[in-house]
């Protein structure tokens, strides 16, 4: 019995499906990472740039429950000790603009929270 | 022993890739990378055409059901294969759905001490747990080597992460992936008959893949990592143009993550892990039971010693024409 | 005093004294084998070896320390490895792709009946796995023992000897593996670079050089058989009435008759073989047996694939002398292992023949039309179905029967419903035992494979034990007094079985069934069963 | 049956009791007492409440603006149907009106005078002392403030089970059945800092909490005291305050509840 | 012993394809809910429960048929109930697994229906009907196939499994306590609000479930060689007569209390369901038929079953089983719930009519609840016939 043709054959849907990203990105190439607007005039967000990146989401669920559920409306910054409001609206979108910085990310990272099935960005999606 | 041993290596591999990353980030960061995927690839394929290379001389089926007679007499088309039509479906069966281990039972003495067979399908259950979750991680995986995300890698995403639990949002195969590795772990290690068989060789792995899923399971939700970063490496990796500047704000504990990674990869293809190749190789499973329709050709056949008829009658032929029995030579 | 080699040495509460999960302390590696009286069969005798062109005949002892190997016998194993690593794909992937995952552990009736680890069939591979990583491996060289890799020492080959002879190649681990890992292949495979030791065992390599010579495994010359066949017509006679004269080496023949040996010589199987004579009288058929090809069986298969080659071959040739068209099979369970997965791969192609056709239903068997060789019980329940045969199944009223799967038919080929089928047509009362212990999990009767003989006794009950319980258990259930089964050598071990686990059923063919149900032309009044017993109520 | 399994079952049988009904009964006594302590005992606590004055509220003018603005601050859509009318099935609304006789239907009798029977009457969530809604909610979606009463809702924590739907007994509560913003969007838009609600969730009146807190009185009493004519038609305070308003007016004028043979403590006081 | 469900006749894989045909369809009509909410059911503001609640609320019911069984059997020793015992724990399976599927399709946010977990209300009669629940499955699980797997090998069940099987009875007399609860604990619904509303649901319940192991257990009878035991159907149906008849009390004993007392809101949800209501010249009485036919099919099956001749009767007793069913169900399945809400709290009459995409999404969850039951009969099927003696399928 010759299988052999059998088995190189599904050698090469192996091959073919575990380099999957490599040849994708030969074809589509690596994409670029998000360029995000950064708000002008400011010089730092409410806590330092490495701790939002890793945990804006974490502050925000924070600031939910915090909002929400105990009645507390200011934050008072870990990093520099100012104080703001929690509103993900007047605090967050007033600096950032959701189209050209927290779905630039999202979308990079394909990652779909859920926050925007109820909030919103007035300037506008 | 084996247990400590496999427990340590893994530990200290991590704490390498942990640790190390700093001082030399593009050699683990990229270089291991690279070798690690390379020497997976050509290890595996080296293995495989290795057992390619061997000829199956004999078909050997293992039969689990009647076989293809009367048709009027019921048969197991799947257990018990008589085309490669048939023997397709077992081949799925078996590679989808972990048939043979569904019927996995368990000996325990009886009320009067004899043997009976309790039902057991816990590692078949285990066993499921894990490997598809495996499969889901890794493809959710691909959002950060493919830029855009393809479609089909959201799906899994949105399905996986269907349950709105926590942020960022808790994977049900995050879960699923170490709960089958602890309980495959806890089976070996309490289970005195499985922990009487296994070796180094089956403790390691599951170490690695234990300090894969948990360092992935804290970089997602405890100690979060720069994705963005990481995407921006992971891509530029399967370019071949990956970025050295972007390593330096990617924290050490990726780097073990990572690491580990790389040494699954490298020691996949010189393991047991490559039983998901060898699972489709099987030739008591992969071929159909047609012996009796369909001759097989053993292509090293070769002609043996013989005891001929003629050599049979010499030496008997008189006494068989004493008792009227029939003989060539009268 | 009973001996060790009479089952009334041992006591069922010693024997079940069984702790699963009771482990040794020390490591599978380290623990040495214990060769005690009753769980090891004795080595060949040198002229047997001689007789087939064996290496290594001298007369050794087990239990010596110098078991008189080759004084180069490494090279001969690792070179023997070597060669069989590269002619069989099954032996080079079982010895990669195992995971240990445990799932075979309990299957095996040995492991069930003695609690031994080794006999996991898990273990039992690990046994020469543990070579193979040494020194067919980079990891295991490099490694060593942490990888599960060991030295090729006397001990091992010790340890091979011990437990490749206690393996029936049963399959049933096989079917529970999720990569298909058969211990068969395995130990087929242990039992070939065994044999390049010269380490055969008495109980098959006599068989197999009895078979080489005068055609069957007995030794049994011609005109012995005859004999043999006159008795067995004279008591045909006695209980039915007919006269039968049947055919030898007859050329011209429609149909050559293959069965293995143990139909001829002890009982219950020469009542199996006076079945046969009876059917095939009574339907007139034009066949012949042959002297030549006396045997259906094939100890080769429990030695090596070249063994198996060599005593098969007569079958197509004396199938080409004598001018038939095709081959029937009686009931054999290796037999038609060898059949079905290597007859026509090693001795075929049997273009001489044509594709089996039923002369009596004009069934064309095409699931045969290569190997051009029909099960009886394919060619018995066609018959049936096609209403060629009377039958009376209520002669068989005071029989409440079972059926045991034979292990090679059952996994090695899936001739599963065709027995069941005929022994619903012929016995009114069939009960079968608990599933887990039947069609493809079904138990060896633990004689399998060579093992069947008297001095590895214990070995034998206790592989018998998980088979012994479930006659039992329908003995106690349904009064099951008769144990049915289509394979010689269980015909010759569950005997033993079944008087030691379950006192009182006998063991007996279909074809014998069979004929004591079949309404005869020109019978007598059917007082008499083919043992010659009185048929109650008759 | 023998002794030890008939003790056993005795045991069984209690635990099961306990089960099904001692623990949430407990634990439902617990939640009332505590409520009932922060409203009778407890003058540190706050519970805000509102007086509507039936006769202002007959002004249509003055209703429409203040459930206009509490719906337009807190983005409650008009839910309509395919030709554009009114899907009263389906309706979101936080404050509305209702018959006299649907909202007090205790005090209606054969000789009520017909004109009251036909008054509208504004209706909205009664901020209840023991509110059925929270003791049914299984996730603690909507609870009692106890720093001011307000039972809120956390949208982001409900199920969208209903059950609150079904225990309260003033239809208060209203739940989206659609995907709001598709109305809204096709209405007057999507305004305001307030969030949207995401389908599938129940939703209702908070008293305003998120203008409370910026120190702004509830949309709707601020819309009704522009309304000319509408001066304290709506009036809104904290009852734990003599001095605050709602005490003033409920000291001096009969007022009533709805359903007070309910027990739920309502705080929304009507002034026929 | 899970092969026995992956082998078997051609009419047991027909029966499987029919089920899944259905679930697909149910599946497929879920997603469109899940696009597009709640409102493609025939729910409102109003009438905020409907078909899938009252679903649950009746397959809640059906859960009870293990402990009819299991009861006699374990406590009074009733060994006609031997070989029964099982089929009630494997009907009260699949009946939980539906009930847990009404609930979970009836969520306007399925996604965060974990929350009932991870924010436990202890207040909640829900949180502890999902307990209760999940527990009742669990435990019917645990003791069916630990019994049934021990029965196939021949071997004692272990001795703690006797005390799951203990705590299964008072659990599944909490099952149906607390699902009352769930309703009668509302002080704004005055129908529902009744402290025999959960004597009706035992009582209901243990006319139910029997009921549908009559039916079952006679056809397992027909289809294989497995026979539960004349005996124990008899005594089924004593059981079922009995709860029937409890059951009519009770329902009098309530109407009594809502028509003597004519109190208006105790009045109108009787009216409604029996005679209409009218407002404003509109009449409402969707459920007047049905709420009509199913007092008739109660209380003429009641009334049959009082006769030996027809209780004991095997070839007729499944019949009336089945129009006991259908009695309960519209009781349960339809006015119960329903009628809760007609008046609303506002005194509305909002009607409701399930639209037919949430109908099909009720049929894919029985549908997978008959999955699952054929699935686990088969099993039984199969344990039982090898267990005698008989062959094994060849499929």
């Amino acid at each position: 019995m010759n299988d052999k043709w059998k088995i190189i054959l599904g050698l090469v849907v192996f091959l073919a499906a575990v380099t999957f990203p490599v040849w994708r990105g030969a074809i589509a190439g690596a994409g670029e990472p998000p360029e995000l607007q950064l708000p002008e005039g400011k010089t730092k967000c409410i806590e330092s740039k490495e701790f939002m990146i890793d945990n804006h989401m974490n502050m925000l669920d924070e600031w939910r429950n915090m909002l929400v559920r105990e009645d507390i409306h200011e934050y008072t910054s870990k990093e520099y000790g100012d104080t703001y409001e929690i509103s993900l609206n007047k605090t967050c979108l007033n600096c950032h603009k959701k189209t050209e910085f927290c779905d630039k990310c999202h979308a990079y990272a394909d990652v779909e929270p859920y926050c925007w099935d109820c909030h919103y960005d007035p300037k506008g999606d | 022993m084996k247990v400590i041993i496999g427990l340590i290596a893994v530990s200290v591999l991590f704490l390498a890739g942990y640790g190390l990353s700093g001082a030399a980030p593009y050699l683990f960061g990229v270089i291991i990378p690279y070798a690690a995927f390379a020497l997976f690839l050509a290890g595996f394929v080296y293995r495989v055409l290795a057992w390619a290379k061997v000829p199956v001389p004999f078909r050997i089926t293992t039969t689990c059901g009647g076989h293809k007679t009367h048709d009027w007499l019921p048969r197991s088309k799947y257990d018990n294969p008589s085309n490669a039509v048939e023997t397709f479906i077992r081949m799925l069966l078996e590679v989808l759905c972990f048939r043979s281990l569904l019927k996995n039972t368990k000996t325990q003495p009886g009320d009067d001490n004899k043997p009976v067979y309790a039902t057991e399908i816990f590692l078949w259950l285990g066993a499921i747990v894990f490997h598809y979750s495996m499969l889901v991680v890794l493809l959710r995986h691909i959002r950060l080597f493919v830029q855009p995300t393809p479609a089909f890698v959201t799906m899994i995403e949105r399905a996986d992460g269907f349950f709105q639990v926590g942020v960022p949002v808790f994977y049900l195969t995050s879960f699923g992936l170490i709960a089958g590795l602890v309980y495959l772990l806890a089976r070996r290690l309490f289970n005195p008959q499985v922990r009487y068989i296994s070796l180094l060789n089956d403790y390691f792995p599951l170490f690695l893949l234990l300090g894969i899923g948990i360092s992935g399971f804290w970089l997602r939700y405890i100690s979060k990592a720069d994705v963005i970063a990481i995407k921006e490496l992971a891509t530029g990796l399967v370019t071949f143009t990956p970025s050295a500047a972007i390593l330096s704000s990617i924290s050490p504990l990726f780097f073990g993550h990572l690491f580990l990674v790389c040494v699954l990869l490298m020691y996949f293809p010189f393991s047991k892990l490559m039983h998901i190749a060898g699972v489709f190789l099987s030739p008591t499973r992969n071929m159909a039971n047609n012996n009796r329709a369909v001759r097989h050709i053993n292509p090293w056949n070769y002609p043996v010693k013989l005891h001929t008829y003629e050599e049979y009658e010499e030496e008997f032929g008189e006494l068989m024409k004493a008792v009227g029995l029939p003989v060539e030579k009268e | 005093m009973a001996k060790f080699d009479e089952m009334e040495y041992y006591k069922q509460a010693e024997l079940l004294n069984i702790d699963y999960d009771q482990v040794p302390d020390s490591d599978w590696m380290d623990t040495p084998v214990d060769f005690r009286p009753g769980t090891f069969i004795y080595p060949g005798k040198p002229a047997r070896l001689e007789y087939l062109d064996l290496p290594n005949a001298r007369e050794w002892s087990v239990l010596e320390e110098d078991w008189k190997l080759q004084d180069n016998w490494k090279q001969i194993v690792l070179e023997g490895m070597a060669e069989r690593l590269t002619k069989y794909r099954s032996f080079k992937l079982f010895m990669d792709v195992c995971v240990r995952c445990g799932a075979c552990a309990d299957k095996c009736h040995f492991y069930i009946g003695s609690a031994d680890p080794k006999n996991m069939p898990v273990l039992r591979a690990e046994l020469l796995r543990s070579i193979y990583r040494k020194e067919f491996t980079m990891v295991g060289k490099v490694l060593g023992k942490i990888a599960g890799a060991r030295e090729l020492t006397i001990d091992v080959i010790k340890e091979w000897f011990y437990y490749f002879f206690q393996c029936t190649e049963c399959r049933r681990c096989s079917v529970f593996c999720p990569y298909g890992i058969d211990t068969a292949e395995i130990t087929m495979m242990g039992r070939e670079l065994l044999g390049l030791l010269g380490l055969y065992v008495n109980w098959i390599i006599e068989p197999c050089a009895n078979c080489f010579r005068t055609g069957n495994h007995l030794g049994i010359q011609p005109h012995a058989l005859k004999d043999i066949f006159e008795d067995l017509c004279d008591d045909i006679k006695t209980a039915t009435g007919i006269e039968i004269d049947p055919p030898f080496n007859k050329k011209g023949a429609d149909i050559l008759f293959v069965t293995p040996s143990g139909d001829f010589f002890a009982e219950p199987g020469i009542f199996t073989c006076m079945g046969y004579l009876i059917l095939f009288h009574e339907l007139g058929l034009n066949y012949t047996w042959s002297t030549y090809a006396s045997e259906g069986g094939n100890f080769g298969l429990f030695t090596s694939h070249e063994m198996i080659k060599r005593l098969n071959a007569k079958m197509y040739m004396e199938a080409e002398r004598l001018g038939v068209k095709w081959i029937l099979g009686g009931e054999c369970g290796h037999m038609w292992r060898v059949i079905n997965q290597y007859m026509d791969t090693m001795n075929g192609p049997a273009d001489f023949l044509e594709v089996p056709k039923s002369p009596i239903t004009g069934t064309v068997f095409e699931n045969a039309k290569s190997t051009k060789m029909v099960h009886i019980m394919e060619f018995v329940s066609d018959l049936i179905k096609h209403k060629k045969l009377k039958l009376d199944p209520s002669r068989n009223d005071h029989i409440n029967v079972t059926f045991h799967d034979s292990c090679n038919p059952a996994r090695g080929m899936g001739i599963i419903e065709e027995p069941r089928y005929v022994l619903k047509n012929i016995c009114n009362n069939f009960y079968e035992m608990p599933e887990n212990t039947i069609r493809e999990q079904t138990f060896c009767c633990g004689g399998g494979a060579g093992l069947g003989t008297d001095e590895n006794m214990e070995m034998r009950l206790r592989g018998g034990l998980p088979r012994g319980a479930a006659v039992r258990y329908v003995q106690e259930q349904f009064n099951v007094n008769q144990l049915a089964c289509m394979c010689a050598i269980d015909r010759a071990t569950l005997v033993t079985v079944c008087n030691y686990w379950a006192p009182g059923v006998e063991v007996t063919g279909i074809s014998e069934l069979l004929a004591n149900a079949m309404v005869l032309k020109g019978e007598n009044d059917r007082k008499l069963n083919l043992r010659l017993e009185e048929i109650p109520g008759k | 049956m023998d002794d030890t399994r008939r003790k056993f079952l005795k045991k069984a049988g209690y635990a099961s009791l306990g089960i099904s009904c001692a623990l949430p009964l407990l634990d439902a006594k617990l939640l009332a007492m505590s409520e009932e302590t922060g409203t009778h005992e407890a003058a540190a606590k706050k519970q805000l409440a509102m007086v509507i004055d039936i006769k202002k509220c007959q002004n249509k003018q003055l209703v429409d603006a203040a459930a206009n603005a509490c719906h337009t601050v807190h983005n409650v859509p008009t839910i309509t149907d395919a030709k554009g009318n009114i899907n009263k099935e389906e309706e979101v609304k936080w404050i509305w009106t209702e018959k006299f006789a649907n909202t007090f239907p205790e005090q209606v009798h054969a000789r009520l005078e017909r004109s009251i029977l036909d008054e509208d009457v504004v209706v909205l969530c009664n901020h209840c002392s023991r509110p059925p809604c929270v003791r049914v909610c299984p996730t603690q979606a909507t609870w009692k403030r106890d720093t001011d009463g307000i039972v809120m809702m956390d949208m982001h924590r409900c199920i969208g089970c209903r059950y609150c739907m079904a225990a309260c007994p003033y239809g208060a509560r209203s739940f989206n059945w659609n995907e709001p913003r598709k109305f809204l969007e096709k209405g007057r838009g999507i305004v305001g800092e307030y969030p949207t609600r995401t389908k599938g969730v129940v939703e209702k009146c908070t008293f305003c909490a998120d203008r409370l807190s910026d120190g702004l009185e509830p949309a709707c009493v601020e819309a009704a005291n522009k309304v000319p004519g509408g001066k304290d038609a709506l009036v809104f305070g904290d009852l734990s305050d003599p001095n605050s308003k709602v005490n003033l007016i409920l000291n001096k004028k009969h007022t009533i509840c709805r359903k007070v043979g309910l027990g739920t403590g309502p705080n929304i006081y009507y002034i026929i | 012993m899970l092969e026995h469900a992956f082998k078997g006749s051609k009419n047991y894989w027909l029966l499987l394809g029919f089920w899944g045909i259905i679930i697909a369809m149910g599946a497929g009509a879920y997603a469109v809910q899940l696009r597009d909410g709640l409102t493609i059911t025939g729910m409102s503001r109003d009438v905020s429960w409907g078909f899938y609640i009252s679903q649950f609320t009746f397959m809640v019911g059906v859960a009870a048929s293990a402990v009819m069984v299991v009861l006699p059997y374990y406590l009074h020793d009733h060994k006609a109930f031997a070989k029964t015992v099982i089929l009630g724990e494997f009907v009260a399976v699949p009946a939980v697994l539906t009930c847990m599927l009404f609930i979970f399709v009836d969520m306007g946010q399925p996604a965060r229906v974990l929350n009932v977990i991870l924010h436990p209300t202890l207040h909640s009669v829900m949180f502890w009907d999902m307990s209760v629940l999940m527990g009742y499955l669990v435990l019917n699980l645990l003791i069916g196939t630990i019994t049934l797997d021990c029965e196939r090998k021949g071997k004692h069940y272990p001795h703690w499994l006797k005390f799951f099987i203990y705590l299964s009875i008072p659990w599944a007399v909490s099952i149906h306590t607390v699902t009352a609860f769930l309703y009668a604990g509302l002080e704004g619904r005055p129908f529902w609000m009744t402290a025999i509303l959960a004597p009706r649901f035992l009582a209901s319940a243990f006319a139910t479930g029997p009921s549908l192991l009559i039916i079952l257990a006679v056809i397992v009878r027909k289809i294989s060689k497995f026979d539960p035991g004349e005996k124990a159907i008899r005594t089924l149906a004593t059981i079922v007569t009995y709860s029937m008849l409890i059951n009519l009390f009770f329902f009098l004993v309530e109407a009594f209390t809502s028509i003597y007392s004519d109190m208006p809101h105790h009045l109108h949800a009787f009216e409604y369901m029996f005679v209409g209501l009218h407002e404003n010249g509109v009449t409402y009485d969707v459920l007047v038929p049905w709420m009509r036919a199913g007092m008739v099919f109660s209380f003429i099956t009641g009334f049959l079953m009082l006769f030996p001749g027809i209780r004991w009767n095997l070839k007729v007793v499944p019949y009336v089983c089945v129009f006991i069913i259908c009695g309960t169900w519209i009781e349960k399945g339809l006015g119960l719930v329903i009628t809760g809400f007609i008046p609303s709290t506002l005194g509305h009459i909002t009607e409701y009519v399930p639209t037919a995409p949430e109908l099909m999404v009720t049929f894919g969850i029985y549908a997978i609840g008959a999955f699952v039951l054929t699935v686990l009969y088969k099993i039984i099927i199969g344990v039982r016939e090898r267990r005698a003696g008989y062959g094994a399928d060849a499929q």
